[in-house]
């Protein structure tokens, strides 16, 4: 059990920052424009439509479009932080072992950096062929 | 398993008194102190005292400690030692204030001063009307006390033996040399050695059935000492609260009446008008007892049984009840299902405090006889001790400003003596021998009797024989009656013999100590024929000054009791009739 | 009435875990669950172990969990229960034997958030003033006994133990919103530790459990919204 | 099991959509990102693995989650930040499951046909 502070000195050494009143805070705002991001982006994919209809052609034709673009990069970023820090903070809560809580918890954050990288990079239309022509290029030396 | 300790004070007992008492040694940088306490600090029973703490701040009228002085002596029916009162009335206002400066929080004046009400007992210029003096914190004074200074125990870093039952004193030469004490979470002996022990451990109202007092007050140390030859001051004086609810004893404090609470009878008569014309239901609470008793005797008590008595507040404001008397109103509405703004709260005297015990000078030194002699390095405050302040029956308020006025002096001067010895002196041989024979005894006993059986029967023969009237038929009854329980309680024995929290191990040698306690009170309500304060002969029904204005001390002779006195210190306040 | 009690022991000593005995009696309805509990403990088995002192709710000894719930055993009656009482000790604190935890890493967590009066202007020779006002802003949490009922109800500590817990919260606010005290600044700093105050996750069950009727969560919220006002 | 009321049960489920939620959305970007392999990459195989109905009932759940947890993250930030909300928590929440199937009512009687009748 991590130690608690016991005196005034151990207190004040304690939180330096506030990271914690800030995530907090985030949590809140971030749910707010979630409901709107959210709600929509479901209403328009998921209920509007028949998701069985849903294929390449779809999902390409949709994210051609810059508004959807913008729309979806703020989703995604807002939805992965709020979902993520929910994440660290409830395996906080329920990993006890400190050493083994510290490492789900950098696992977690390097899977959705990873995660986030790649949906961004959708977003604005990167094409995993292109860039392998790219590399390929790079290694042959033109 | 046994382990020593040295600390230059120890206090035993976490309650008011004994945290007082451990404050005021710590601020001595050179003494250590520790604090054995068989409970966790917030569970003594300080933190159940309601009503308030008296002090003659004079924040709502006029008031003087002269006034308190003389209350206090007239209320301890002139047994009280004047000196002591009078020491006391001055130094309990600084002691409030001190309280408050600790962060205390007091209920406020509109002019934000600390709120007084209206106590029994209490009143201006000797006698004329009762006056506001007990100051309060809605009803939970006691609660804040305890808590406030638990809080500055933590501020100041006391060290603390938690769950630590002190099972023997340590005394050689006639002096004080610490403790014995049981360690429950592991069942391991503790020789805690002291150049100077202060005792705080409370009463002993579990030797009576009906009771406000907790489990665990059993008068362990009024024991403990008597055993090591040390005398008990007074023990025939003990106090019924008039209002406990009925059957259970829970305490509803004096403060009710103070607010405009009224007694009634089954015909709804305000009797305590008859008895006490002036102050009516504010007279001091063996009055009110009595009168109660007497009203059940001829048959105008309430309920099916005639057996109780009602306690009114539903003239009083709604909101005044649940804003100044909270706690107690859901004490009525949880237990009796009685809701106090709507309807009479059935209740009945419940034993309550004991106004003698380990007899101490004025300041707080422990002695052992009536010429005053000293035990070097042995101090007592609060309920335990007897510095005869509350004389043949105590105030409503004066407790909690007992325990603090001579809790400071406790604390003071038992770090100055400590440390004026360099270094610790050695112990006697043999320190454990007597708490190894009683937990032997215990544990390895016959089994024959329950340890509940005989508590069981020791706390309805004393309510039946002994409490808040007696005779000398039914005293001498009693007195055979502990007699036998005793020989019983040879032959007890217990069902865990484990090491871990044997919480029965402990209840088996706190009925001991019981024991102990109710032969003190006994034998010496058995020899003192008068009536004065609290003790009240039938057989005797006038107060004997002539012969008996004089304080009983009560030794342990053998199996049996031997008893002496010792004089009143008496001052400016002729003994007069107690009338209010 | 006849009731069956059934009561989850466990004694170190002895079992190697714990286990569950149940005791049929015949008792009072208006009895308390302590009392029934002593006549176990008197009658019929003297091994079976708690603490309990007051019995009349103000010594916080007694929290445990009765039919599922945090009570004091002493403030609940036979009568409000039924006539199947289940028993067992408080969640999240180690036991000791039956009935008894380990209060020590509550009373660490108390300790933490330096439950005593800061001010350290000389005091005037007379009390220091406070309105009726002020007084009151913080009456609910001087009720506090320190029972532990409410720390050990809460979802967020049971599966994070290093989590403050609403009963050192509580005695925060006791002087955080006292007008005599200074120290607000130190002890909400305390507070917006890792596992401090930003663990509530209004779950609600403190106050639901308090026997002292303090509306925790509701002073949990005043705090977390007094430490942003005075952090940002 | 512990006898909470109303709250003990709000955090249950919004702890558990939540963590149901960022698992999902971990998935969904990670299946939308493989249209970065043009039209005849993985991406149309997954979708059609997708579009099987036990999928398809569990996007479905995925959005009462979603419903369910957006409400009552509101029900949070007014309990936080106003001083009345704690007196109506648990009023609050029965509107927030109330609010949940009303809308999760109209959603399930358009989607479930489509589930059962079409594909
Ligand atoms: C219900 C009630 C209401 C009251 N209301 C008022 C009031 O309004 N005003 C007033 O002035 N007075 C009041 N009193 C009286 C007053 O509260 C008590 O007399 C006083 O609190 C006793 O304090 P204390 O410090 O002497 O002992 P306690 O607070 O009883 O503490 C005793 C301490 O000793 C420890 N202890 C006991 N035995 C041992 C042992 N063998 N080994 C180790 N530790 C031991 C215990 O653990 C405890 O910490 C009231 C009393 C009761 C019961
Ligand atoms: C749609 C609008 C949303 C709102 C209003 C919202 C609101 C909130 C709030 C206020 C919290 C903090 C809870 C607390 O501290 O008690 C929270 C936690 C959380 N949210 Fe959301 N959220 C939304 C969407 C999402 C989405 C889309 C995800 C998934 C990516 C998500 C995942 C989480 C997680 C994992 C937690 C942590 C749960 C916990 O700690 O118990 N939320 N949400
Ligand atoms: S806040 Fe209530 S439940 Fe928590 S410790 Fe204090 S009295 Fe007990
Ligand atoms: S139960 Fe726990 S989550 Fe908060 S409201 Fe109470 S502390
Ligand atoms: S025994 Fe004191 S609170 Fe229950």
């Amino acid at each position: 059990m991590a130690a608690r502070p016991r005196n005034l000195q151990e207190a004040r050494d304690r939180s330096r920052n506030n990271a914690e009143l800030a995530w907090w805070v985030f949590m809140r705002v971030s749910g707010l424009f979630l409901v709107f991001l959210v709600f929509a982006h479901v209403f328009v994919n998921n209920i509007a439509i028949n998701v069985a209809t849903v294929d390449y052609n779809y999902v390409a034709t949709r994210l051609a479009k810059p508004s959807v673009k913008v729309f979806d990069t703020f989703l995604l970023g807002l939805a992965m932080l709020h979902g993520v820090n929910g994440l660290r903070v409830v395996i906080g809560d329920n990993i006890r072992r400190p050493g083994l809580r510290f490492w789900v918890q950098v696992v977690l954050i390097v899977v959705s950096v990873g995660i986030f990288v790649a949906g961004v990079m959708t977003l604005w239309a990167f094409s995993y062929r292109e860039m392998g022509d790219a590399i390929r290029d790079l290694t042959s030396g033109h | 398993m046994i382990r020593a300790h040295k600390f230059d004070v120890i206090v035993v007992g976490a309650g008011g008194a004994g945290l007082m008492a451990a404050r005021y040694a710590a601020h001595n940088p050179n003494v250590s102190v520790a604090v054995i306490t068989k409970l966790y600090p917030t569970r003594s029973h300080t933190g159940a005292a309601q009503g308030g703490v008296g002090a003659a701040l004079g924040n709502v009228s006029e008031d003087h400690p002269e006034w308190h002085a003389f209350d206090t002596v007239k209320g301890g029916d002139y047994l009280t030692d004047q000196d002591v009162a009078e020491a006391f009335s001055h130094e309990v206002i600084d002691a409030v204030y001190e309280l408050e400066h600790m962060g205390l929080p007091f209920s406020r004046t509109p002019e934000g001063r600390i709120a007084q009400r209206k106590f029994g007992g209490h009143t201006r210029e000797h006698g004329k009307a009762p006056v506001e003096r007990a100051c309060y914190a809605a009803d939970r004074t006691g609660h804040m006390i305890l808590q406030t200074l638990f809080q500055q125990s933590i501020k100041d870093r006391v060290h603390f033996f938690n769950e630590f039952h002190v099972l023997d004193i340590i005394l050689d030469d006639g002096e004080c040399r610490g403790v014995v004490a049981y360690e429950l979470a592991t069942g391991d002996l503790h020789v805690i050695q002291a150049k100077a022990t202060v005792l705080a451990t409370g009463g002993n109202g579990r030797m009576f059935k009906v009771t406000s007092n907790a489990h665990a007050l059993t008068g362990d140390l009024t024991s403990i000492v008597w055993r090591r030859g040390i005398p008990v001051e007074d023990p025939e004086f003990y106090q019924f609260h008039p209002t406990g609810l009925y059957k259970l004893g829970v305490l509803l404090t004096e403060g009710a009446r103070g607010e405009g609470g009224i007694l009634r009878n089954a015909d709804g008569e305000r009797f305590m008008e008859r008895y006490a014309p002036t102050i009516k239901d504010l007279a001091p609470r063996d009055m009110v007892s009595r009168a109660m008793y007497l009203e059940v005797r001829e048959g105008r008590g309430c309920g099916p049984n005639k057996d109780y008595i009602h306690l009114d507040l539903t003239h009083i404001d709604a909101h005044i009840i649940e804003e100044r008397l909270p706690d107690i109103t859901e004490f009525a509405r949880i237990y009796l299902g009685v809701d106090p703004i709507k309807e009479m709260v059935p209740i009945q005297p419940t034993a309550h405090y004991m106004m003698g015990g380990v007899p101490t000078t004025i300041d707080t030194n422990v002695i052992s006889d009536g010429a005053n002699t000293i035990i070097p390095g042995l101090y007592a405050a609060g309920e335990v001790a007897c510095a005869s302040l509350h004389g043949a029956n105590r105030l409503g308020t004066n407790s909690l400003g007992d325990l603090l006025v001579f809790g400071r002096r406790a604390g003071r001067n038992a770090s100055a003596y400590a440390e004026t010895l360099d270094s610790f002196p050695d112990l006697p041989a043999g320190v454990l021998d007597h708490t190894k024979d009683i937990i032997d005894a215990a544990l390895n006993g016959s089994h024959e009797e329950r340890v509940s059986t005989i508590r069981a029967e020791l706390q309805t023969t004393m309510m039946d024989n002994a409490s808040v009237f007696r005779t000398a038929e039914t005293l001498a009854t009693q007195v055979e009656e502990v007699e036998r329980l005793r020989e019983r309680y040879k032959r007890i024995g217990v069902d865990d013999k484990g090491k871990r929290y044997n919480t029965e191990l402990l209840e088996a040698l706190e009925l001991g100590f019981l024991l102990d306690n109710a032969q003190q009170l006994v034998t010496a309500a058995l020899n003192r024929t008068e009536s004065r304060g609290a003790h009240s002969r039938e057989d005797f029904k006038e107060r004997d000054d002539a012969n008996w204005l004089k304080h009983t001390l009560v030794y342990k002779d053998g199996d049996g009791v031997r008893i002496d006195y010792k004089p009143v210190t008496l001052g400016r306040y002729e003994p007069k009739p107690r009338v209010y | 009435m006849q009731i069956s009690m059934k009561i989850r022991r466990y004694d170190p000593e002895k079992d190697a875990r714990p286990h569950w005995q149940e005791f049929n009696l015949d008792v009072a309805p208006t009895e308390r669950v302590l009392d029934v509990l002593n006549q176990i403990k008197w009658e019929l088995d003297g091994s079976l172990t708690y603490r309990r002192s007051c019995a009349h709710g103000i010594c916080g000894s007694d929290a445990m969990m009765i039919n599922g719930m945090n009570r004091l055993a002493c403030k609940i009656l036979v009568k409000d229960l039924g006539d199947k009482i289940t028993v067992e000790p408080l969640r999240g604190l180690p036991v000791l034997k039956d009935l008894i935890v380990d209060m020590e890493p509550f009373f660490d967590s108390y300790r933490a958030i330096l439950p005593y009066f800061i001010n350290d202007d000389p005091p005037p020779p007379r009390e220091r003033l406070q309105s009726v006002e002020d007084r009151a802003r913080f009456d609910d949490t001087t009720k506090c006994i320190l029972c532990a009922a409410c720390t050990t109800s809460c979802p967020v500590f049971w599966t994070n133990g290093r989590y403050i817990g609403p009963a050192a919260i509580v005695n925060a606010h006791r002087f955080i919103f006292d007008s005599r005290d200074e120290g607000s600044a130190e002890r909400l700093r305390v507070l917006n530790d890792a596992n401090g105050l930003w663990r509530c996750r209004t779950a609600y069950n403190c106050t639901e459990a308090c026997p002292r009727g303090i509306p925790i969560t509701k002073v949990i919220e005043e705090t977390k919204r007094e430490l942003i006002w005075q952090r940002m | 099991m512990y006898r909470g009321r109303e709250g003990q049960w709000a955090y249950f489920l919004h702890r558990i959509t939540g963590v149901a939620l960022v698992l999902y959305l971990m998935l969904h970007v990670f299946d939308i990102s493989l249209v970065m392999y043009g039209p005849d990459g993985p991406f149309n195989a997954f979708l059609m693995f997708y579009h099987q109905w036990p999928f398809r009932i569990g996007l479905v759940l995925v959005i009462a989650a979603v419903v369910y947890h957006a409400l009552n993250g509101l029900r949070i930030i007014l309990l936080d930040f106003t001083t009345w909300g704690i007196r109506y928590q648990r009023v609050m929440w029965y509107t927030v499951l109330g609010v949940t199937t009303v809308i999760g009512v109209p959603v399930l009687v358009k989607i479930l046909p489509e589930i059962f009748g079409g594909a």
